[in-house]
Formats: structure tokens, C-alpha cells, sequence
């Protein structure tokens, strides 16, 4: 696509976005401004771990120190949403470079463990910190009843989030982390620091993982350890990056989407049996479309391009 | 016994065997020579099966064995001595051997195999209790020609046999082959130890950037001024 | 001190031990010999305490001579999807194998939802409460049983995988894959086995586990965990550690609980998990497989 | 252990040594790869290594480069102990490498594996690989690239950051013989213009061709090391790897 007709598309797009919850209502703005939840969560695991190969599998405890910081500070300090979200963010950075220092050595499977065992781990704690969380009985924030609101403060960030990734993806730092995931010791002897690398990839994604939770925490206005730390959320966070291709820009987004609505549509139309379509999905994604449905466009598209142009001569 | 005609392959688009036509007769030593990055591993691994050809075909005893899994081709009582260390390093060596005859249904004819194996290898029997892995490089060789043995096969490829072997154990491994041709199998060599390789074969084949380059008699190989130069640095 | 409540504590773990290695081994064996972190294991538990549920239930068949059948049923489920599906993604990156392992335990866990509902059950009978005091200290006899039977499983396991031909060409299998084609080994089918014989594992630990606490389609996530806990304590795909690994865990929990309150358990259990991960990757006997 | 040559060699700067390997140890499962191994390697030369498989010359490289640490000895680079470092440090130091089995970025396209580099330059980048001639597949993923032209992008990579120093990995196997020549001319070039290398080679014609010194290596020891013509008449040499 020419550059001009990609901004065009861009710009109709964000319009579009900024018009779309003055046309909706009601339950409807609330899926919408939950699925844009989605594309940025799910952006944002891929951020990390899409690019360096490295699978975060718990990336659900940043959202839910995010949550519970939030609502902490709102709650018992008095402290109002925006300096409230900040701390949190900036929290959630600090916990994610400590964690990041002895859990980054470690790769593959036995770093997806260490990730899960520190999400739970970190659910556990607020759930007995009970002094500050008011532990399994949840902590009820001050109401703020506006659809609009959230909306777009989540739209805001969620396009932030998309913009950091697209922006990250043009850079040197882009390319370094997409090195690290395809071979890390090679990445190394080339003069890469390939551990401050996944710090600040790792501690990026731990604060806009915290952002999301925090804005949930009070879009919600009620959070409960067992919620905002599913391990369920991480799952789905790397469902849809897989689903719609992990590594690219708009994978996450597609994923996000797809897995979104067509969750919605079978949970409305078959309750009780959605999660086993589900299921039938991740399974046949897995086997069927290993790069994902945008890895796969992308991949067909590239290759039909490249049998446009003569075939390179080899030597 | 062993005949590849035109054999292409080379992983997913990667072609390295551009190819390559080759014969091995009943009761011959036959020796692959070249430099690294020359295609000799692709080759072994075709042959075995690992790799399948994108042309071309393979036949052993008079049958097509193109594009069969290794575990097949092993059926077909073709033996492979694979390149780098492949013994199972937590097992003893008497497992190890016992897992060379793994496809006897017959519990008497591995006890049978094993009891000449020993008797080829000593040094094995010696050391049967011991852990694989724990042995020195010379005697994990042996361990894996010996386990190749236990096939009773009708063919054995070796794959750079001598890598990285002290000089003394690589003369043991060589007498074995010869050994074991005298006896009147039929072997394959792969290597990049030129001179040695080109010394104990019947015929042998130069293979480079994945194109047989010289064929002939080992000795005529070895007094050929080219192939010396090119391949012994001399 | 008044050391009977620690005793207590120990002598509970060891009880629970058993039954975690159990379905850990098999976690441990399918690690071992293929690199598929399977998330379904606790999935495959709670099938195996739902058959001896039924069987009971339906076919009043005591739950301790379902064993042999519920062992085959499972055994049957796991060869059924290691062929039809996780063979096709061995040797894939990590990634693969978890989402792949992640959409059975879904499919498994909401099948038996439809199927059973979500109500808690339990088997009762007559034996179900008896108890033996011995020292002082009184003991279930289910769960003394069922840690035997579970430490019969183990046995029966090292057996198998040291003695027999099949469980030769398993370990072999893990060792050097590559080779173990040369050898003629069938791996395609031997991980099929071997997925089968975890996942029969996880079948008797479930009908123990029926035995003793009350089970729920749900229940898989809790024991996927806790198969991830004991495999990492006891070392990655080295099968006895399983053993050590169940045992530790069992005790943390049993003390923890005793000592800290219950509130505390998950968190002594996760805290160890990462502080063994990060310490000690190889597990608690240096063992295990790292990367 | 065979006579060390050394003394014969011509010193154009005095005996600087810009890398030095002290009594270095590594084993691998009991088995020595490199044992107890002192050698010194001086600048604007090229030194080729050579030794039959396994003995321990990849390995070398690996302890040099910060991917793998020593059991014992030491390592420095113009007298800097680097023995402890990351391979990112060594590597921004000046000392730049290529592997035996190629390892480039499969999934990035050829351009972008030139700007992974610590210190890149993207119109170096471009010349370079027109000079490899890969420049017409700067767009290509990676492993689309045939053997010898992965190989050519590797060395090129190695080459973008101009470090002071390369150790090259059989750079020249399963290269076509045009391309050799272009490559050990381009080596020979880099050398007068003050760069050193280490190169690890099977093919005799382009290691006595481009080598001023050679340090041939068996069993992880040191057996022989000196100019060319030294080498093909050592008789430990003959028989440890041209004969035997």
C-alpha cells in the first residue's frame, strides 16, 4: 500500500474509533471497549514475548498489581484514578525489572513455569494481604459510572500501546529483540546486549500490562484476587497473539478480534458449550495455521510477491 | 546393493545435492570424500532416511527405499554408524547394544548377535555394566560400530567414524571395517580424513558443493596429482 | 515445642505426596522423552476420578477394582491424542506445545461440564471414613492405601522403563531421538505410549483422589499446577525425582498450612516453585533436564 | 608437546600479543576440548587454525568470544582480561566472529540481519553485501538464501561493525571457488588496512594461501605453530591431520 492511502486508512480508522460508542449503547459499548482491552493486552504480551520468543505466562500478575495498586491507593490513601493508574504503572515496572533480573536467564518452557509460578504467587499474596487487599472479600472502588470515559481512556491507551509496538518494530530496538527470539548467542557475539534487551522489553510490558489493570480495577469498580489474576487472562493473552500471528504488528490486533467476537457470538449463542469451541479453535490454529491468521496472510502475500519478480539465480 | 540416481535434496529449500549418482557393490568399501559444507552429511542423511529427496532415487537389494523413514530403512537391514556422539548416554553399554537389536523379534537371535559382538569387541564385554556416557570417545565409537553390528546388517554407512579420535583408536576402528569387509560386508565410509579413506577403499567418490567431482579406485584417487592437492593439502 | 502437630503435618504430606507423584511422574515421563509440557495432565486426573466416579455410581463397581479399567480407559485416551494430534507438533518450540496441550484441557474440562455439571461429588463407601491411630496419630486409612498404591504405580513404572523392551526403547527415545530411529524404534508410536502411560498415571491418581476429596469438572487446573510444582522440585523429566518432588510438596503444604494457616499454602507452594526454578533448575536432585 | 616456532616469526611490532590465551581449560563431560592451552596471536596478521575435527578449535573461538567460560586459564585482548566478560562487551571491544554451523536470523530478511549488529551502519551494510553479492536480496528472508550464500551473509555481518579483530568459521565451506578467491582477497585487504584474523579452515589451498602463521591444534594442545612452509613439513602435524 502507497504511504498516503495507509494514512488515509489509519486516519478513517482512528475516526471511526473516536465516533463508533456515540452510535452504541449500553451493553454494546462495553464489549467494544472490552475487546479494545483485548487488542491492547494482547499487544502488549506480544510486545514481549512475541518478539523475543521468551513466553510470559504470567503476565496477568502485572495487570492485577495494576488493579490492586489502583484500588488500594483510591481506596484507603484517597488518592484520585489518574495518580493512582501512574503509581501503579510505574510499580508495575519496578516489579517487572526485579522479577526480570534472576527470570531472564532462563528460557523456554522453565521461563513460562517461573512466569505462571510468580502470577500465582503474586494472586496468593493479595489474597492474604487481606490488611491492604481486604483479601477474598474484594475491594470495592469509588463509582464512576461513564461508558464514554473508559472508553476512551482505554482507547487512548490501547492505541498507544499499538503505536509503541509499530514504533519499536521500525528501530534497532525492534530488530535486536526479534534477533534474541531467533537466536540469542549469536545475537550476543554480535555486540547486542541482549539482557538490558528483554529488560526494557520485559519492564514496558509489565507497565502497560499494570496501566490496563488499573483502568479495569475502576471500570469494574470491583476487583477480587481470584478475577483480576486469572491465569485464564494470560492463557487468553497469548491465545489471540497466536491466533492472529505472534511477532507482527497487527496479529495481536486480528487475534484479538476474531477470538473477541467469536467468543461473544458463542457465548451468547451456546452458552454452555462455547469454551469447548474454543478449544476446537486454539487446536486447529495450532495445527492448522502455525504462524497465526495474519502470519498467514502476510506470508502468502510475501511470497506471491516475490514469484512476481524473476527468480534469483543462485549460485 | 546400494544405488542413488540423481538424488536432489537438502533441507526445505536449501538445495545442497545437486545430483548425485552413485553405486556401492556387494562386498566393497566404498569412501565419500570432501570438504566440509561439501554435502557428505546431507548425503548420509538422505540415504538414511532423515532427509527426503526433492529427485532422484535410492534402491538397496534391489529395492526402491526413497522417502522411507529411518526406522524403515533400518528394516531394509541397512546399518548406520551416524556422525557425532549417538549412544544413549544414560543406558549401559549392554542396553545400548541390546536397543541395536531392537528390531529381532527373536529374544535368542539378540543374545546370539550380542555374544559375537563381544567377541568382536572385547574391550565392550569388559566394560558392559558401565554407563555410556561415561565412557571415553574411542570407546563410545565402538560402542555405536557395535551396536550397528547388532543389526546383522547387509550394509553399514559410517559418517565420519574417526572425528575427533586419537590417532591409535583410529587405526582400531579402521582394522574393524576391513575386519568386517573381509568378512564380507559391504561398507560405506563417509569422511573427511581423506588419505586414510581413500587408502582402505575398493572405489571411492569426491564429492563438492553437492556434485560428485572425481570417481575411481581408492589407490587411483589417492595417486590422482588433482584430487591430492585439492583434497589432502598437499 | 510440642513437636505432634509438625509430625501430624509431615506424616499428612507424605500421604499427599504419594498421590502427586503419581500424576507428576507421568507429567515428568511425557517432559522427559518428548518436551511437551502437557497442561492437560490435571485434565487426565480429573477424568480418572470421574470414571471411578461413574463406575461406582452406575455400575456399583468399587472404586479400588475400577483401578485396572480406568487405567486402560485413560491409557486409551492419552495413545488417542498424542497420535492424532500432539505427534504432529514434537519438536516444535515451547509455545506449540503448551497452546496445543492448553485447547484439549479446555475441550477436556468444559466436555465434562456438559457431561456432569458442575456440582461437587464425592464417593462414599463404607471403608471411606475408617481410621488407624498409630502413635498417637490417626491416619485415613484411604489415604495410607492409596499411598501405597501410589508408590506401587512408581515401582511398577521404574519396572517398566528400566526392564522391559518397550520401556527401553522409551528412554531411548528421550535420550536421542535421532538414534533411536536408527535402532528401528518407532518413536511416533513410542510417544504415543508414553503419553498413554502418563496419561494412566494421571488416571489412578484421579480414582485415589475420588477416594479421598471431593472432585469437579474443574478440579484439572489446581493438579496441572501442582504437576508443574513437583516436576520442577524433583527436576524436568527425570521420573524418580517425581517421587521427591511429591513428597516436598506435600509436606510444604501440610506444614504450611498447619504452621502459616491455610491462606498461606498456594503462596509457600509458588514461592518455592520460583525459588527452586531460578536457585536450582535442574530440581531439587540436580537431575533434571535444563535447557 | 612439539617445539613452538614462534621464534622464527618476524615481529613487526615487537611481541605485542593483541589476544592471548593463558593455560586455558575447558572439558566437556571429562573430555578435554581444550587443554591447558597458552598461544598468542599477534595483529595485522591472519593466523589460521587447523587440527582434525574435535580438537577443539571451534571451541577456542567459543571461549574467546564470551559464549562459553573456561574451567581455568585466562584470556586477554591487547591486555585486557576478558576472560569473565559478556560475549556483548568482547564483542564491542573489536573482536567479531562467524560460527561453523551457520547461524544467521532465518525469519529477518538479509538487510535487517546487517542491522543487528552493535554499532551498524546502514550504507555499510549495503556496500557490504553488494559485495557478497547478496544485495539484489536484501528484501529476502534469510533462509530462502542457498548454503554458500547464508554462509556470505554471515561473513558479512561479521565484517558490518569493522571490528579490529575476526575469527572466522570455516568461511569458505560450500562457498563457490569464484567467490573463495573474492573472500580471501577481501581478507587479505582488511589485513593491510590493520585488522587481524583467525581463520579456521579444511581447504589447505586457501589456509597456506592466506595464512602468514599457523597454530595447528590436536586433542585441545597446541602441537604445532608457524609459518606455512614450517607447517606442511611438521611431522606431528602430518600425522596428527594430513596423514594418518
Amino acid at each position: 500500500m502507497a504511504r498516503g492511502a495507509k494514512l488515509l486508512t489509519l486516519g478513517v480508522l482512528f475516526a471511526g474509533l473516536v465516533g463508533l460508542p456515540f452510535f452504541l449503547t449500553g451493553y454494546k459499548l462495553r464489549f467494544v471497549t472490552w475487546l479494545l482491552m483485548w487488542v491492547g493486552l494482547a499487544s502488549t504480551w506480544n510486545l514481549f514475548s512475541g518478539y523475543t520468543g521468551y513466553i510470559n505466562f504470567g503476565p496477568v500478575a502485572f495487570f492485577g498489581v495494576g488493579a490492586y495498586v489502583t484500588a488500594v491507593l483510591m481506596v484507603k490513601a484517597g488518592v484520585s484514578f489518574f495518580p493512582a493508574l501512574l503509581a501503579a504503572g510505574v510499580l508495575a515496572g519496578i516489579a517487572a525489572l526485579l522479577l526480570g533480573v534472576p527470570t531472564l536467564r532462563i528460557r523456554g518452557a522453565y521461563f513460562a513455569i517461573a512466569t505462571l509460578a510468580f502470577s500465582e504467587a503474586t494472586r496468593s499474596l493479595t489474597l492474604n494481604l487481606s490488611g491492604l487487599t481486604e483479601g477474598g472479600k474484594g475491594l470495592m472502588l469509588p463509582i464512576y459510572n461513564n461508558a464514554y470515559f473508559f472508553y476512551f481512556v482505554i482507547l487512548g491507551l490501547t492505541v498507544a500501546v499499538v503505536a509503541t509496538v509499530a514504533f519499536i518494530q521500525r528501530t534497532r530496538f525492534g530488530i535486536t529483540l526479534v534477533s534474541i527470539r531467533e537466536d540469542e548467542v549469536a545475537s550476543q557475539v554480535l555486540g547486542v546486549n541482549t539482557f538490558l534487551n528483554k529488560m526494557a522489553a520485559f519492564g514496558l510490558s509489565g507497565v502497560f500490562l499494570a496501566l490496563y489493570g488499573g483502568i479495569y480495577a475502576y471500570w469494574q469498580t470491583f476487583i477480587e484476587p481470584g478475577e483480576v489474576f486469572n491465569v485464564l487472562y494470560s492463557v487468553q493473552m497469548l491465545v489471540m497473539t497466536f491466533l492472529g500471528g505472534s511477532g507482527t504488528l497487527l496479529g495481536p490486533i486480528v487475534g484479538a478480534v476474531v477470538l473477541g467476537a467469536m467468543t461473544e457470538y458463542l457465548w451468547a449463542t451456546f452458552t454452555y458449550v462455547y469454551l469447548i469451541f474454543v478449544g476446537v479453535l486454539i487446536v486447529a490454529t495450532v495445527l492448522f495455521l502455525p504462524d497465526g491468521v495474519w502470519g498467514y496472510c502476510v506470508q502468502t502475500q510475501s511470497r506471491r510477491r516475490r514469484r512476481a519478480q524473476p527468480a534469483p539465480v543462485l549460485e | 546393493m546400494l544405488h542413488l540416481e540423481n538424488v536432489v535434496s537438502g533441507y526445505g529449500k536449501i538445495e545442497i545435492l545437486h545430483g548425485v549418482t552413485l553405486d556401492v557393490r556387494t562386498g566393497e568399501v566404498v569412501s565419500i570424500i570432501g570438504p566440509n559444507g561439501s554435502g557428505k552429511s546431507t548425503l548420509f542423511k538422505t540415504v538414511m532416511g532423515f532427509l527426503t529427496p526433492a529427485a532422484g532415487a535410492i534402491r538397496f537389494d534391489g529395492r526402491e527405499i526413497t522417502g522411507l523413514p529411518p526406522e524403515e530403512i533400518i528394516r531394509r537391514q541397512i546399518s548406520c554408524v551416524p556422525q557425532g556422539r549417538c549412544t544413549f548416554p544414560h543406558m549401559t553399554v549392554k542396553e545400548n547394544l541390546e536397543l541395536g537389536g531392537y528390531i529381532h523379534r527373536n529374544r535368542q537371535e539378540v543374545s546370539r548377535a550380542l555374544e559375537e559382538v563381544f567377541a568382536q569387541f572385547p574391550i565392550l564385554k569388559e566394560r558392559r555394566r558401565a554407563v555410556a556416557g561415561s565412557l571415553s570417545g574411542g570407546e563410545q565409537q565402538m560402542v555405536e560400530m557395535a551396536r550397528a553390528l547388532m543389526l546383522r546388517p547387509k550394509a553399514l554407512l559410517l559418517d565420519e567414524p574417526l572425528l575427533g579420535l586419537a590417532p591409535k583408536v583410529r587405526g582400531v576402528i579402521l582394522d574393524k571395517v576391513l575386519e568386517l569387509n573381509a568378512a564380507g560386508g559391504t561398507v560405506l565410509l563417509i569422511e573427511q580424513n581423506a588419505r586414510r579413506a581413500l587408502e582402505i577403499a575398493h572405489r571411492a567418490y569426491v564429492l563438492e558443493l553437492g556434485r560428485i567431482r572425481f570417481e575411481g579406485p581408492g589407490g587411483e584417487l589417492l595417486a590422482d596429482k588433482k584430487v591430492r592437492r585439492l583434497y589432502i593439502g598437499e | 515445642m510440642d513437636w505432634h502437630p509438625f509430625a501430624v503435618a509431615v506424616i499428612d504430606g507424605i500421604l499427599l505426596g504419594g498421590i502427586y507423584a503419581a500424576f507428576s511422574a507421568g507429567f515428568s515421563l511425557v517432559f522427559g522423552t518428548m518436551r511437551v509440557i502437557n497442561l492437560a495432565q490435571g485434565e487426565l486426573v480429573m477424568l480418572g476420578a470421574f470414571s471411578a466416579y461413574w463406575l461406582y455410581r452406575v455400575q456399583a463397581i468399587d472404586p479400588f477394582y475400577s483401578i485396572p479399567i480406568v487405567l486402560g480407559v485413560l491409557f486409551l485416551v492419552g495413545f488417542g491424542l498424542q497420535k492424532l494430534l500432539i505427534n504432529r507438533i514434537i519438536a516444535k518450540e515451547p509455545l506449540v506445545s503448551l497452546l496445543l496441550t492448553f485447547g484439549i484441557s479446555l475441550i477436556l474440562e468444559n466436555l465434562a461440564l456438559r457431561l456432569w455439571t458442575g456440582d461437587y461429588r464425592t464417593i462414599t463407601t463404607s471403608y471411606t471414613g475408617s481410621r488407624t491411630v498409630v502413635a498417637g496419630v490417626t491416619l485415613s486409612n484411604m489415604r495410607v492405601v492409596g499411598l501405597g498404591l501410589a508408590m506401587l504405580a512408581m515401582v511398577g513404572l521404574f519396572l517398566f522403563l528400566t526392564k522391559t523392551k518397550i520401556g527401553k526403547a522409551i528412554r531411548a527415545t528421550a535420550q536421542h531421538p535421532d538414534a533411536a530411529r536408527l535402532m528401528g524404534i518407532r518413536i511416533h508410536q513410542i510417544y504415543a505410549l508414553t503419553f498413554g502411560v502418563g496419561a494412566a498415571l494421571a488416571g489412578l491418581a484421579g480414582v485415589l483422589i475420588a477416594l479421598i476429596f471431593t472432585i469437579q469438572p474443574a478440579m484439572g487446573g489446581f493438579y496441572t499446577l501442582m504437576s508443574f510444582c513437583v516436576v520442577v522440585l524433583g527436576g524436568m523429566g527425570y521420573v524418580p525425582g517425581a517421587l521427591v518432588g511429591g513428597f516436598v510438596l506435600g509436606i510444604i503444604q501440610t506444614t504450611s498450612a498447619t504452621f502459616l494457616g491455610g491462606h498461606w499454602m498456594e503462596f509457600s507452594i509458588f514461592a518455592t516453585l520460583l525459588l527452586v526454578l531460578l536457585s536450582r533448575p535442574a530440581g531439587i536432585l540436580g537431575k533434571g533436564i535444563v535447557e | 608437546m612439539a617445539e613452538t616456532l614462534d621464534f622464527l616469526l618476524p615481529h613487526p611490532e615487537g611481541d605485542t600479543q593483541m589476544l592471548a590465551l593463558k593455560q586455558l581449560t575447558k572439558a566437556f563431560g571429562g573430555v578435554r576440548a581444550i587443554d591447558n592451552l597458552t598461544v598468542s596471536f599477534e595483529p595485522h596478521r591472519v593466523h589460521g587454525l587447523i587440527g582434525p575435527n574435535g580438537a577443539g578449535k571451534t571451541t577456542l573461538f567459543n571461549l574467546t568470544s564470551g559464549t562459553l567460560r573456561p574451567d581455568n586459564g585466562e584470556i586477554s585482548f591487547n591486555g585486557v582480561p576478558i576472560t569473565w566478560w559478556n560475549p556483548w562487551n568482547i564483542a564491542r571491544l573489536g573482536i567479531g566472529r562467524t560460527f561453523q554451523t551457520i547461524r544467521i536470523f532465518p525469519k529477518m530478511t538479509v538487510l535487517q540481519n546487517m542491522m543487528v549488529p552493535y554499532g551498524t551502519d546502514p550504507s555499510r551494510s549495503v556496500e557490504l553485501l553488494e559485495f557478497v553479492g547478496l544485495r539484489e536480496f536484501r528484501d529476502a528472508p534469510a533462509r530462502e538464501l542457498s548454503y554458500g550464500q547464508q554462509k556470505l551473509l554471515e561473513f558479512a555481518r561479521a565484517l558490518v561493525t569493522s571490528p579490529r579483530f575476526v575469527l572466522l568459521d570455516e568461511p569458505t565451506a560450500g562457498v563457490n571457488p569464484i567467490l573463495v578467491e573474492k573472500i580471501m582477497g577481501h581478507i587479505r585487504n582488511l589485513t593491510r588496512d590493520g585488522k587481524t584474523f583467525i581463520v579456521i579452515e579444511h581447504d589447505m589451498k586457501v589456509i597456506m594461501n592466506l595464512c602468514e602463521r599457523i597454530v595447528v591444534l590436536h586433542n585441545g594442545e597446541k602441537i604445532a605453530d608457524g609459518p606455512p612452509e614450517m607447517i606442511k613439513t611438521n611431522q606431528q602435524v602430518i600425522d596428527a591431520y594430513f596423514g594418518d
